[in-house]
Parts: structure tokens; C-alpha cells; sequence
């Protein structure tokens, strides 16, 4: 057992750290610190997105045949520590994180040479269609409809959750080709090419935040080719469980929260308590940060075991576990940080909140994201499978040993 | 010990309720929160009318003597309709304070407050600091006219369109808190406004040495005036939170027992079954602390230790509750489109504002 | 709405206040301090009934008639707040708040003469024979059967979670006498006038705590008279059922919540924190104390809005509801508990619990009990219907409206 | 990164395993509990015969130079087993204060303790205060023969039948914490034995004015050394919680499943499958936590913020574990008879002592 703190490790986080002080805009830079979800501002997390592919480093974890950077597991958590470090906007998780890694998988070679390229590149944004109005939680029961039709597929039906939809170019989701079997089956995987086809209508949905993250997408006899076909016609919910393998051991989410609760305390330090003194200083307020903070300190452990291949990851659960774990965690640090803003938190401040407005917000920068913050991450345990199926899922593992 | 309403307090409760549903249904608040307009002036005169504004003053002072119960009685329907019109802000707080002060200026604004024709904010909120009132920082100089009022407030609720501001600031020589008048578009003042997340408008305020006449003086003692007004202010806020966790016990309830998911209604899955009784039991806890401590109130046998208690638990419970509508309601509770978000920002406004859960829960604990 | 504070009133609670600090002999008061669950120490807790009783105190809720004390609501809430005060040992609840009030409104005028007279003087103790080993939170699947012979019936089967079955010297107890329909129905409700029948046997169980609390007891062809039956054979489930509603409105278990947070809050006056000075003037202590009185408090403005007719207690998830909040409670009262003690709680000291064994505690008689409370606590949420149950009970009420 | 145990540490493992297996199944260990003895005395030697007293010390103090991932590897064992035997207190709190010395004496002992021969006691604790070293309060007054200790210890595992004690003790003239060896039946020791509610043998004991002679000062300023120790036993301590709360998780799944209520297992109850959900969850937090806190120790990079954070989590997740197989098992889970109820008793005995999470997460949070 050991973990590696060699000078080689120490000149590659110096590199990485150079290279986050010089490559942003400021615009990119103000994107990051203004992000108040997992999806940052669109336009400047895309810019960064091909300044990173330029740099070699968009897509650390692809295989280095594909653009990856073969990296090793310390390398790639010191990569995701500077870059919190550094406050930049995250890069967005459907291209790169969930239809590429799926392509090089599943892929045909045509496939992939056409999609691969400009995803890695940030030329191109897949939204991903999953959620309808009446499938949530119980997703296997989607009934977006395509039938086929000579060389096409024809859509109806309609898509929700579709988070950025009005800012992509493409999308991948899932559709139901037959009604015979079980839910599960019947259900195919399809790429979308372009998302102004004829019949598609996309609705932005403004969430308690005030922004719109999330859309509706409408099909109304939309033709699409069958090419866009990924597997074969009614497997494509075992494409979609294919995705879950990349959740395993890839994640390192826990830098965004280290970095949440720093800049917690920081802000704490700036703010009177009413008990006087600054509240960084107020024991309370260091028990509920200590707390957190090593709970975030597991979830880190966790991720580390994981990325280097430790056997926790292959417990059948593990995506479950993760997945819950995050999130609550994300939403507790909200908690706090709402709390250190306090009353200055309570004003709606979409215009200061937006990238290049240069509007002074109430209070500090701190104090403008909180709220957007703790009220967006509200989602984090509904979305992507809620937690109430993650805890399903967890409990099933235990049932069969 | 008697905790019902009396037989004049359910009919205001009635009329008030009627108001609303006349003209307060969720869509028509929604347009009245995108309008520019700070609240509606209609509703306004309405409350005006029905006496709600003239309400807690005393007879002598050309009120209706009217209860802390009677306020209760009503403020429920606020919250369940998501009022945004300042009525704790303008009447309870910077009113009550005009009420504690009695001096002609005070009872002038009194007038003209009660017959609904102006409004005033309550400048007292500077930051996480001032849940606790010892920390208050504005000042008031001591001035040949009066006194020089300087710094900033925050969360002025009404405070960019309110006629005055009651402000509540530190003598510099004495160190005493008081209360100060100050009319809207006095030297000095520069005003930021803003609306709040659940639709309020507000401002923070900073004062640049701003003259207060010596008349405007309202009171240069108020530490026990200030206690009374927030405790008060906090009672009838915690009724008007009331009324929206009952909102969300209830949409969420019905929500839950038709929204299916795998094949049956997502209420008949024991984890959100157990969520919402987890619901119902934080709801029976804030009823049953509001009814209680507005009866010792209405008995004059409130202390603060009981105010504290009454605003840290519906602070922490309406947390609770409103975070589980939302995840019941799954995605469609994160939208702007569905009330069930808005009662939540509603129940997290008032946690934060006049110290939250956390402050007064821990004040609770060092006073035991 | 009012809240009475009466010279008249004050009064009263000297009155109490007087007789708690005289009546008790030092054997009572050394268990009442020693109590450490719901059930105090078998021998001095009956000589406490005997004593109150010959007062005239022993069962204020009760009827007039039947020697209740016709008390207001200020006034059984001043007595309760004074029991607590002076540490009393709580009289035992299965003969004087479930069989004795379900006599008054359901025994036969034998019965009742026969019976209340002595659980009022607390000559007698009743065990209450419920759960068997198969059923516990399920409880009406039953199958300790009773079969009628001439005028008796004929029991065979076990019971389980009998409090005090060693101590007692009669039982009520549920059986079954019919299978053929639904579970609750063949159900009956019988009173055993003695326990010492031929074929019972009572084998104590021990708790985690060390104490026999519990027992299971056995039945083997034991042949009791049928006069001992309460309602119609086969009507015993709507009988049980009967003994909630006075679970309505009619308690006050606040004031024991309050006093061990006294307790806790005095222990900790005298406890040096780690953080250096006392842990009571420690802010994180402070906190967590705070919150825990306020939600006490939470529950004692519940119980005074109930014991005085408000609508809160007409809901029929009301004594679910009260179940859920207090038992909750105790186990977060008895963790603070605990956590004053530290390390000074780890010691197993039966002999120093034991009333009258002039043991010598390690640390103080605080310390003594803070640990054996906490472990007893944790069957709070167990019996009388374990909390999962009640919540499917509570979010029932909130189905139907 | 490498988290991994080695061929050896799994052999090593697998021994230690194997010999609790033969010796140490449940009713084994209650009759042990309920018996005048302390602990094993055949455990004890089989322990030693295995290497296990000697593992720790390096081989110039005639150890094996194990590593703390090598006790680590068997560690968990020892809490699934729910072993009495003071290996923690014995060998790595008394045996690395000694090891930290390295006097004449020192060694001496180590060589007895290494053999089995002996077993010593670890004199920290004083109450709920003494979570951190500086509000040791035990006085070490320097006299001629070498210090005179006075004062007061708890929970000294094995202190009433250690064959010595090493006592931590403040300097009243430096204020500076050492060690200091008194052995057995010394003059002024005042034992108050005890067994702890997890089944160990333990005292409070009483320092009138207990003379220790020079040799016997086995170390004057062991502020350092003593966190060194403290770390290597809360790392060890920590792994010996994890294997109980391994127990809990498998026992209570089992149950879960073969449970029936309501005619079906427990666990299809959709409640009682995210409670084991929720247990499985805070698993995977520990054993994550103590893994890489190994890890970090095993390459000399753990800091004290590490330590805090493995004994906070592992304090508060053992707690969750415990109470939620409790519930899951209901009554019969309040048993003395069954294991469960044992192996709570046991997690909350790790939580509290050396510190309990309360204490260390704060730490925490002082230190972030």
C-alpha cells in the first residue's frame, strides 16, 4: 500500500497549474466562478472545451488511441484539483463523458469517425433524450415512438429533461420501436445528426433559479436515418446500461466539492457572526464544515480507490453508491454556503449572473451564486436516476450477497 | 389554556382568504411578479379596506387594538397564496415601531399607514451578522438637527418604493439602539434594488451621513421596543410560513396519490410514504409550536427564549418540508412553472430573514 | 387564545411540588433517578403507585369515578412537570394506561370491580401479551391459539416482549380463536387473572443494557376461564384497537424529555470540554442542545394543544404521530446524553444500578445512567408499533385527506 | 497509487482469521465475557506464537518491522470477531510509547511484551475533556528518585491486570506531556475495575503520589511520539471497527431477507432496503477512509488532519451502522443473546474513547 508523492507528480501539477493561469479568457474564467451547476455557462465552457482539445487534455479519460492522455491516477486527480483550484467551468458531461465514451465501445467505424472528431475537438454538443413527461424515475417505460420507414426512422412523441437541448447541435436518446415485450425491451439507441430536423420543437424549461437548463423537445413525424442506429433495433436499453460502466472508477467529482467548501470557508472568514467574531472562526460553524468536509474527504477516498482499479469498483452497486453520494454531498455543501451568504443570498441576480453583464452583485461574488447554487442542486438527486432508485439499486446487491 | 381562534378572528381569517382566492390565484401572482410593479395596489386597498393595515394599532393610536391572535388568525392565507405586499415589513415592523415611538411624527405616519395610503420599510437586516441585534453597526451621529445616520442595510423589504424608512441604527456617543425616520429621497441615501427570490421587493441601502431631524427622532432607547416589534413580526411571519408548508403538505400529498411511476402511484411506495408522513409530522410540530406560543403571546407570557424557539423550529422545518415536495415532485418541482418551488423559496426567505434556524436554535441553547 | 398562569395555579404546584419532596422514601428516589427506560425499577416503583394512590394521585386521567382527579389541563401538566422535577420514578404504564382505562369503557361491571381497585392502589401488576416471536410490527398475524372447552379456554403458544412478565401477577393478552377469515378478525382479548397458571412458563430476556426487562412467555395447554374475555371471541382486534384512543390527547411525555436534557445540561456545567472550559458554555454544544430542546419543546406544545381538546388530536394519525416524536426524541436526548459521559459511560456497572447496593458509580450517578438509558432507548422506535408502521399510518391519513 | 494489501499481509490476514474461527465464535466469546478472566490466556499465546505482539517493533528492538498496513491486514479480525484481548492497548499504546523511548527499561519490557510474557496498560484517558493531549491533567512532579504521579485515568483497558502501566503525565515544572512505566502493585495506585460494556476489562485508576524511579521515565517530552502512537492505534482501532461493521452489514442483510412480515421479507420492504442501503453507503465511506488513510500512513504522509478525518468518519458511520441493524432487527436486535446488539456496543465503544467523532470532526473543521 502506498500513495505516490514523487517530484515528477509535483512538476506535472505545476505544469497544469501554469497552464490554467494563462490559457482562460476571462470571460472563461468568469464562467467558471459564475457556474452554479454541473453545467456551466454554455458558450465559454465550450470555447475552454477547444482550448483544452488544443492542449491535448479535453478528454483525460478517453483512450489515448482516441485523443485520451494516458495519464495515471495521481495525474488525472491532480488534473481535476488545479482545475477546481483554478475555478474553470466544467467541461459538459454528454459528448465526453457519456455518447463518446459509448461510441468508441459501440460504435460503428463510421460513427465514430464522423462524431468522435468534433466532440473532442468541442465543435459539437449532444443533448441526451432520455426523461419524457411520464417516465421519470421509471425510465424503461419512455414512449417516444419511431417507426421505421424505409431507410428513416419516423419520431413522435416527446422528450423532457433534456438538459442544454437549445444549445446543441446533435442528441442521442432513446426511443421505443416496439410495444410487445417488456418495457425493457423494444427500446433503441439513436444519434441524432442535427436537431433542427422538420417536426422537432425544443421548449426551454426555466427552473427555481431562474435559468433555463433543462427542455422539453417535441417530435412530430420526425424523419431521421436509421444510420444514426447505435446496436441493434430493441437493444438499445442495454446500450444505455453500457453508459453505467464508464460511472465506474472514472469520476472525480470530489475536487468541485473540496473547492465548494473552500470557498465556503473563505467567505466565512469575511462574514461577522452574529455570535461575534467571523463566522471561519465560530466553533459551530467549524464542527458543521469539519463534518462535511470529511465526508467529502470519503467520497475523495473512494474516488481514488477507484480510478486505480481497487475492487470497490466492481461491485455491481458502485455507480449507485457514487452517485448518491455526490450528490447529497453537493446539495449539503449548498446548505452551508447559502448559509455563510445568509439574507444577502436572497436576491435574484440573473442579470449579474450572467457572463459579461458586468452588474455588481448584492454582496460578493460568493454571495451571488449560493442561492442559484443550493436551488439548482436540488436536482443533482433527482436527475440521472433519482436516489430513491439508486438506494433500490444499492439494496439489490445486498440481497444477492 | 385555550388555543382556538374566537368566533371574530375565523371571520377575518374568512375574508382574508376570500380576497385571495378572489384575486391572488398562482398564475395571476406569477404575472404580478414579472410585472415592474413592487406588489399590487389593488390587493393593497383591499387589505386597507378590510382594516388589515390599521389592525394591530391601538385605539388610542386610531387603530384596532387588534391581537396578536387576530394577526395569526390571518397571516396563514398570505403564505398559502405566496403574498408578495409587505404587509409584516411596512405594518408590523416599521408600524410597530412607529407605535412603540408615539411621538407626533410617529403617530402622523401612523395615520396615513393605517388608512393604507403610504407604505414604509423597515431598514434593520446589514448582513449574516445582525440576526443577533448587538451586532447592528448603522450609525446615528449625534447632530446639532437631530442626528447623521451612516452605513448600509440589506434586505430592506419595500425599501426603493416605501414613502419612509424606519431605520434602526447605533447611537455613536451611547451606543443605544434607536429608531429613526427617514423619508423616501433624503440626501444621502442610495438605494440598489432588488427583487428576492420569492418575489419580494427589496433594496439594500447604503446612508451616507443622512440628516435625521431632530422630530424624525423616533425613539433613542429602542432595545426593548425593537425585541417587542421582532417578536411580533416573527409570529405572524411564522403563520404566514405556516400556511405555506400546509400548501406543500397538500399538493404534495395529492401529487403523490396520482402521479405514477413503475405502474402505481408513487405515494404507495413506502419511502415516499414515509417522506410524507417525515412531512406531516414536521407540519404537526410547527402548528403546534405557533398555536402555543402565539396563546402565551396573546397571554403576555412570551419570552424570547419562546420566540426563539417558534423561529428556529419553522425555519428548520420548513426547510424540511419543502425540500421533500420537491423531491417527490421530482423534476417537475425544480420548474419555475409549478407553485411548489415558489412556497419553498417563500419558507427559505423567511428562514433567513430576522436570523435563521441555526442562530436562534443555538440562542435556544445558550439561554437553557 | 390564552395561556393561564393563576396564582391559584402556582398553588397547585407548591402543593406538588410540597408532596414530591416528602412523600417518597430515599428506596424511591434512588430508583427514580436510577430509572433508565420507560420502565422503572419493579419493587419501589409499585411502593411510589401505593403511596400516591393512598393520595389520591396515582391516575389523574382516569375518570372521577373511578378515582381520577378531575384536573385541568394546566393542572396535570404542572403535575407532570413536577414529577419529572423532583425525579420520580414513572409509574408503570400497562395496568393504570392500557387495561385499567380499557375496563372502564369496555369490562363487564365484574370485571371492573374486580380489577380497577387494585391497579389503582398498585396492588396489582398487569403484563400485556402481545407480540409472539412471528409477529411483531405485524402484529395481528398472531397465532397464540386459545381453544374454548366448556367454560375455559385452552392456550398454547408463546408470547414475546412481555415487559415485566416476572413481575407481574396478571396479564392481558391477545389470542387467536378463529383462522378462517382475515388476519384481524379471530382475534380475542383476554384477561388472565393470574400468571402463575399450570402449563405457563417465563423465561426473562436480557437486554443490551444487562437488565431483564423483557420476557417471553410460554403457554402449554393452559386452561384459563372464559369470563376473562373483554368484548365478543373473535372481536379482540377492534378491543386492542380501542386502547389508542387513549393514546389521544392524554400524554404528557415532554416533561421527561425536558429533564433529561436538565440533566444533561447540568452533567455537562461539570464536564471539562476537550476544547478547552465546561462543555455547557461550549457553542457546539450549546447548538446541538438547542436544538434538541426546541424540537422537546415542539412536542410539549403538541401534547398541551391535545390534553386540551384541539383539533390536532381528532386526526387518527395523532397518536402515531405523538409515538413517532417522542420516541424519536428519547433517542436524541439519550445520545447527548452519552456524549457528555465520553469515555466515562463505557463502564458495565449492574450492581451500581441495582436501588440499594450503595455501589459506588464510576463518575457520577449521571454518568451511571446515561448508557444503559441510550441502549435501552433504542427499542423506542421498536415497540408499540415500531415507527416504520407508524409512518405507513401517518402517510395513510394523508391518502384519504 | 497502490491500495492493495501484499501476499504477505493476506497470508497474514488469513492466519488470524483461521485462528479466530477455531477459537473465537460468538458463544466462545460470550462464555469468555460472562467468566472471571480478563480475556484468553490461550488467545493470548496464539497471538504471540503468530507474531502478532511482536509485529509492530522494529527488528533492532527485537520485533518484525511490520508495517501499519500489516496490522491493518488482520486488524479487521479482530472486530468481527469481537476480540477482548487489549492488542490495541497492549502492544501498539503501551508498546509504541516504549518503542518511542527506547530506554534500557523500555526495551526490557518490549521483550517481555513481544514474547507474550506480559501484557502492560496505556494510562490516557481521563474523561470526556481528554479527547485532546492538552487537557491531560495528570502531573508528573520531578522528585529525586525521578517524578511522582498524581491524578487520575479512565478506561485503562487491562488496567487492573496489566503487569504495568505506561502512564501519560504532565511535567508541573515544563508543563510537558511524557511517558512514564509504573509497574503493577505500586504504592498509591487506586484500581477501580470494570468491565466496559463491549465486554473489555478496564479501570479507573487513582496516582497518590506514585513514585517512578528515573529509569522507569521512559520519555520526558513525548508530545510527538504520543500522536505518533495515538495515529497508529486510531488507523488499527479503526480497522477492528470496520470488520464489526462489515458484521453488521452481511448479519443484517441476511436477517432482512429471511425475515418475514406482512407475509414477505423485511427487506422487499422498500423502507428496510434503503436502510441496509444507507448501511452500505457508509461501508463504502469507511472502508474507502481507512483504506487510503493506510495507504498514506504506509508511505509516512498522513497528517494529523488525516487521522482526525478516519477517526471522525469511522466514529459516525459505526453509529449509523449499528443503530440501523438495531432497528432492522427490531426486538430481537435488543437481545443480549444475539451478536448485533455486541457489536454496537463495541463501535460505540471505539467511537468514544481516543477521541470521540464529535471531537475529531471538529478538529477537522479548526484546522480546514
Amino acid at each position: 500500500m502506498n500513495v505516490e508523492f514523487s517530484p515528477e507528480l509535483e512538476a506535472f501539477r505545476a505544469e497544469v497549474a501554469e497552464f490554467f493561469a494563462t490559457a482562460p479568457t476571462p470571460a472563461i474564467r468568469e464562467a467558471g466562478r459564475k457556474t452554479t451547476s454541473v453545467f456551466a455557462p454554455f458558450d465559454q465552457c465550450m470555447e475552454w472545451h477547444q482550448i483544452l482539445a488544443k492542449k491535448g487534455w479535453a478528454a483525460p479519460h478517453w483512450p489515448v488511441d482516441y485523443g485520451g492522455t494516458g495519464w495515471s491516477v495521481e495525474q488525472r486527480f491532480i488534473f481535476a484539483e488545479e482545475y477546481r483550484k483554478a475555478d474553470l467551468p466544467p467541461l459538459l458531461p454528454q459528448s465526453l463523458g457519456m455518447v463518446g465514451p459509448l461510441l468508441i465501445d459501440l460504435g460503428t467505424e463510421e460513427q465514430k469517425a464522423t462524431y468522435l472528431p468534433p466532440i473532442l475537438q468541442g465543435l459539437d454538443f449532444w443533448a441526451q433524450g432520455y426523461s419524457e413527461p411520464g417516465s421519470g424515475s421509471d425510465l424503461a417505460s419512455l414512449q417516444c415512438r419511431a417507426e421505421a420507414d424505409g431507410d428513416d426512422y419516423i419520431i413522435n412523441g416527446s422528450k423532457i429533461w433534456t438538459t442544454y437541448a437549445h444549445h446543441a447541435n446533435r442528441m442521442f436518446m432513446l426511443v421505443r420501436t416496439d410495444n410487445s415485450g417488456k418495457k425493457q425491451q423494444g427500446i433503441t439507441f439513436l444519434l441524432l445528426d442535427r436537431i433542427d430536423y422538420p417536426g422537432m420543437e425544443i421548449r426551454p424549461i426555466v427552473g427555481l433559479d431562474g435559468f433555463p437548463e433543462q427542455c422539453e423537445v417535441f417530435f412530430d413525424n420526425v424523419r431521421v436515418p436509421q444510420s444514426g442506429r447505435v446496436g441493434e433495433e430493441n437493444d438499445g436499453w442495454s446500450v444505455a446500461k453500457h453508459l453505467l460502466k464508464h460511472e465506474r472508477g472514472g469520476s472525480a467529482a470530489s475536487p468541485t466539492l473540496v473547492r465548494y467548501l473552500e470557498r465556503a470557508k473563505e467567505a466565512a472568514g469575511k462574514t461577522p457572526s452574529p455570535f461575534g467574531g467571523m463566522m471561519a472562526d465560530d466553533p459551530v460553524f467549524q464542527r458543521d464544515f469539519g463534518e462535511l468536509y470529511a465526508d467529502v474527504a470519503s467520497l475523495a477516498h473512494m474516488e481514488k480507490l477507484a480510478i486505480s482499479g481497487h475492487s470497490i469498483a466492481n461491485d455491481p452497486a458502485f455507480p449507485s453508491l457514487n452517485k448518491t453520494i455526490n450528490s447529497e454531498l453537493i446539495q449539503r455543501a449548498s446548505i452551508l454556503m447559502t448559509q455563510v451568504s445568509g439574507v444577502t443570498g436572497l436576491a435574484r441576480q440573473l442579470e449579474a449572473l450572467r457572463v459579461g453583464s458586468n452588474v455588481e452583485p448584492q454582496g460578493s461574488e460568493f454571495d451571488l451564486i449560493t442561492m442559484p447554487l443550493y436551488l439548482n442542486s436540488r436536482a443533482t438527486s433527482i436527475y440521472a436516476g433519482s436516489n430513491e432508485v439508486q438506494r433500490d439499486l444499492i439494496s439489490r446487491s445486498l440481497a444477492t450477497g | 389554556m385555550d388555543f382556538a381562534f374566537s368566533q371574530e378572528q375565523d371571520m377575518l381569517r374568512e375574508s382574508v382568504a376570500k380576497l385571495l382566492e378572489r384575486n391572488y390565484d398562482f398564475d395571476t401572482r406569477q404575472e404580478l411578479v414579472a410585472s415592474d410593479a413592487p406588489w399590487s395596489a389593488d390587493v393593497w386597498s383591499e387589505f386597507a379596506e378590510l382594516g388589515l393595515t390599521m389592525l394591530p394599532f391601538s385605539e388610542e393610536q386610531g387603530g384596532l387594538g387588534g391581537s396578536i391572535a387576530d394577526l395569526v388568525a390571518f397571516a396563514q392565507s398570505l403564505g398559502e397564496h405566496l403574498v408578495i405586499e409587505p404587509y409584516v415589513a411596512s405594518t408590523l415592523l416599521a408600524g410597530g415601531a412607529l407605535a412603540a415611538s408615539g411621538t407626533p411624527t410617529a403617530l402622523q405616519w401612523i395615520g396615513k399607514l393605517s388608512s393604507g395610503e403610504v407604505t414604509l420599510a423597515f431598514a434593520y437586516e446589514e448582513g449574516a451578522g445582525t440576526a443577533s441585534p448587538e451586532q447592528i453597526a448603522m450609525a446615528a451621529d449625534p447632530s446639532e438637527e437631530g442626528a447623521e445616520l451612516s452605513g448600509e442595510k440589506r434586505l430592506v423589504i419595500a425599501g426603493s418604493v416605501a414613502d419612509a424608512l424606519v431605520v434602526v441604527a447605533r447611537r455613536s456617543d451611547t451606543g443605544k439602539l434607536g429608531f429613526y425616520l427617514v423619508e423616501a429621497g433624503a440626501a444621502g441615501l442610495q438605494i440598489s434594488p432588488y427583487q428576492t427570490i420569492d418575489g419580494r421587493s427589496a433594496a439594500t441601502i447604503h446612508f451616507n451621513q443622512v440628516v435625521v431631524q431632530q422630530e424624525a427622532v423616533l425613539l433613542e432607547d429602542a432595545r426593548d421596543a425593537l425585541e417587542a416589534v421582532l417578536a411580533e413580526a416573527i409570529i405572524v411571519q411564522s403563520a404566514e410560513a405556516l400556511g405555506a408548508m400546509k400548501a406543500l403538505l397538500t399538493i404534495t400529498s395529492e401529487y403523490a396519490m396520482t402521479r405514477k411511476q413503475f405502474g402505481q402511484p408513487i405515494g404507495m411506495f413506502q419511502v415516499v410514504a414515509h417522506r410524507l408522513a417525515d412531512m406531516k409530522i414536521a407540519y404537526t410540530k410547527a402548528l403546534s409550536t405557533l398555536t402555543y406560543t402565539t396563546a402565551l403571546a396573546n397571554s403576555g407570557a412570551a419570552t424570547l427564549r419562546d420566540i426563539a424557539i417558534l423561529k428556529g423550529q419553522i425555519g428548520k422545518l420548513g426547510h424540511e418540508i419543502g425540500e421533500a415536495a420537491i423531491q417527490t415532485h421530482g423534476g417537475v418541482g425544480l420548474t419555475d412553472e409549478l407553485n411548489v418551488g415558489h412556497y419553498h423559496k417563500r419558507l427559505i426567505a423567511l428562514d433567513a430573514s430576522l436570523g435563521d434556524h441555526a442562530f436562534h436554535l443555538r440562542k435556544v441553547g445558550q439561554s437553557g
